[in-house]
């Protein structure tokens, strides 16, 4: 069966976290609910990135014993997608960490977390 | 009811737009063009065994670099909106005598192994953000067991200085006595597979871990609020 | 194919937690749903042949993330009190 | 198949023996203070016997796995200890069952002596 593969598991399981995140953005008051949406929206995209430079039965890009360098690009997998990733969880870190700042920050001045009692910019 | 609705017409959207994206995609069984030529020619010309590693440090140097500086303006601004206060209500219950014993063996044992994990990035999995990850779990374990530790941000902020000076002039240096920007073959690149091999690229990563060791710890640090001695 | 189940059983347990984390009652849950989530995508990249994303996730994802989000609503909690 | 190795595989199939009994003891225990306790004695040994049999079949990793046996055996029954401690500090119900609880007892003790203001039992 062609679609019950690794590659196309991940890549739908990653899918639909980014689907939930949103969800979870959009449909929640809670600015601390709507944070963890980013965060799992965050981790959606970096399944699917990973997901995307996969190689079918590859090894993990390290050269060692097993891995030599001569034959190394017929059996390792993409290392270009995971150097990505790997610095853009530690953004999402960052990212993460900045909106709590301002959450609490918001909390401390309108004594709420509910996103429909901040109307100082509606019009 | 009818903000339910647009919501989930919202996410209907994205769903398909997704499945328009994912209906192209078949399995790759082998590498694309510009991986290929990481995998062939990266060992002789960076001498790293992990090729992530030769990736982050030298072929995409510069993103690194940028994406220290989105940290440091992360730790920032956190330390610009949470400043800390002095907690004026009453001390909290006194912390358990086994946690502080057990973090005066492990808080010095998890820095030592961030550091392993950075000073080996270019042998094995891992690299300075591990490190710096894991020096800065050790922080906020050490934050845990003392709360009313008085940790010095100076130290912090000197470390991160100095350790992201060094790092802009290891890449400067490559520019005068190699290929370019943040080449790594200023030093000899060794035998490839032992410690000191791969040319910069140790000394690189070991300065990315200790500042984003040190951001990290920062952020840590601003979030917690030190409380009164008991 | 025994990836591929493993694979299976980890992305429907990352939904689940995924939900539990939206629509969990208590906020400590949903942060510590989110955690899980994190964990076991950690499981899924070392799955797909990505040890250093697997660290990296693991500890930054589900350790130093988890920590700073209680921190946040440990002092939302106190300005709540004052 | 040496002896050494059907040797560890044996232990290792303990140490799952002892895990599958800590999940049964989880879902078995009627409150939260037992069922940490049942969690975390049958999880540590189970861990730590499974390490080491991994260790037997494979000699060369044996260094390794006993810092890691070191460092589950150091932060398992710290991390247990601080959770059961919180979950007291925030009176979660005990079982009927439970007859004795010292650190109440402990904390009454403290606070009257407190209040007896007697500088001397500082110590």
């Amino acid at each position: 069966m062609e679609i019950f593969q690794l590659e196309y598991i991940t890549l739908i399981t990653g899918g639909l976290l980014v689907l939930t995140g949103l969800w979870g953005i959009i449909s929640q008051k809670n600015l601390i609910r709507m944070v963890i949406g980013f965060s799992l929206f965050d981790t959606g995209l970096h399944v699917i990135m990973i997901s995307i430079g996969y190689i079918r039965n590859g090894t993990a890009p390290i050269l060692d014993k097993a891995v030599d360098k001569v034959n190394a690009a017929g059996q390792i997998v993409d290392p270009l997608p995971q150097a990505l990733v790997l610095t853009a969880i530690v953004i999402g870190l960052g990212v993460t960490a900045l909106m709590l700042a301002y959450v609490v920050r918001l909390h401390k001045e309108k004594g709420s977390l509910n996103i429909t009692n901040f109307k100082d910019l509606k019009w | 009811m009818i903000k339910k609705l647009i919501y989930i017409l919202v996410l209907v959207g994205a769903g398909i737009i997704m499945a328009q994206l994912f209906a192209g995609f078949s399995g790759s069984t082998e590498l694309s063009e510009t991986a290929r030529y990481y995998v062939e020619s990266g060992p002789e010309e960076t001498g790293a065994a992990n090729l992530v590693t030769a990736v982050i440090v030298t072929y995409r140097g510069l993103d690194t670099l940028g994406e220290v500086t989105i940290l440091f303006t992360v730790a920032a601004i956190i330390a610009f909106f949470m400043k800390t206060r002095e907690q004026r209500d009453k001390p909290k219950r006194r912390v358990s005598e086994i946690l502080t014993t057990g973090a005066r063996i492990l808080v010095p044992g998890t820095m030592l192994f961030g550091a392993y994990i950075f000073i080996n990035g270019h042998l094995s999995p891992g690299g300075g953000f591990q490190g710096g990850a894991i020096i800065a779990s050790g922080f906020a374990l050490m934050l845990l067991a003392f709360p009313q530790a008085n940790l010095s941000h100076k130290t912090i902020r000197w470390v991160e200085s100095i350790s992201g000076f060094s790092f802009v002039i290891i890449g400067v240096l490559g520019i005068f006595m190699a290929g370019g920007f943040l080449d790594n073959s200023i030093l000899p690149l060794g035998n490839f597979g032992s410690l000191f091999s791969a040319g910069a690229i140790p000394i690189i990563y070991i300065f990315i871990g200790l500042k984003v060791g040190a951001e990290l710890s920062n952020v840590v640090g601003h979030m917690h609020e030190k409380q009164k001695e008991i | 194919m025994n990836m591929t189940w493993i694979a299976l059983i980890i992305g429907l347990i990352m939904l689940i937690m995924a939900f539990a984390a939206i629509y969990a009652k208590k906020l400590a849950v949903a942060i510590i749903a989110a955690g899980v989530v994190s964990l076991l995508a950690s499981i899924l990249y070392l799955t797909l042949a990505a040890p250093d994303v697997a660290m990296t996730e693991a500890a930054i994802g589900s350790g130093l993330s988890t920590i700073i989000f209680f921190y946040a609503i440990n002092k939302i909690r106190k300005q709540s009190h004052d | 198949m040496e002896t050494i190795e059907i040797i560890g595989a044996l232990i290792t199939l303990a140490g799952s023996i002892f895990l599958v009994l800590g999940s049964l003891g989880l879902v078995r225990m009627p409150d939260l203070y037992t069922r940490i306790q049942a969690g975390t004695k049958a999880s540590t040994l189970g861990t730590i016997l499974t390490l080491f049999g991994l260790g037997l079949i494979h000699l060369d990793w044996m260094g390794k796995l006993i810092i890691l046996i070191l460092f589950v055996l150091l932060t398992n029954p710290i991390s247990s200890h601080i959770l059961a401690r919180s979950a007291h500090y925030i009176k979660t119900p005990v079982s009927k069952l439970t007859k004795v609880d010292k650190l109440k007892d402990k904390e009454t003790e403290k606070t009257s002596e407190a209040n007896h203001t007697n500088p001397e039992d500082e110590l």
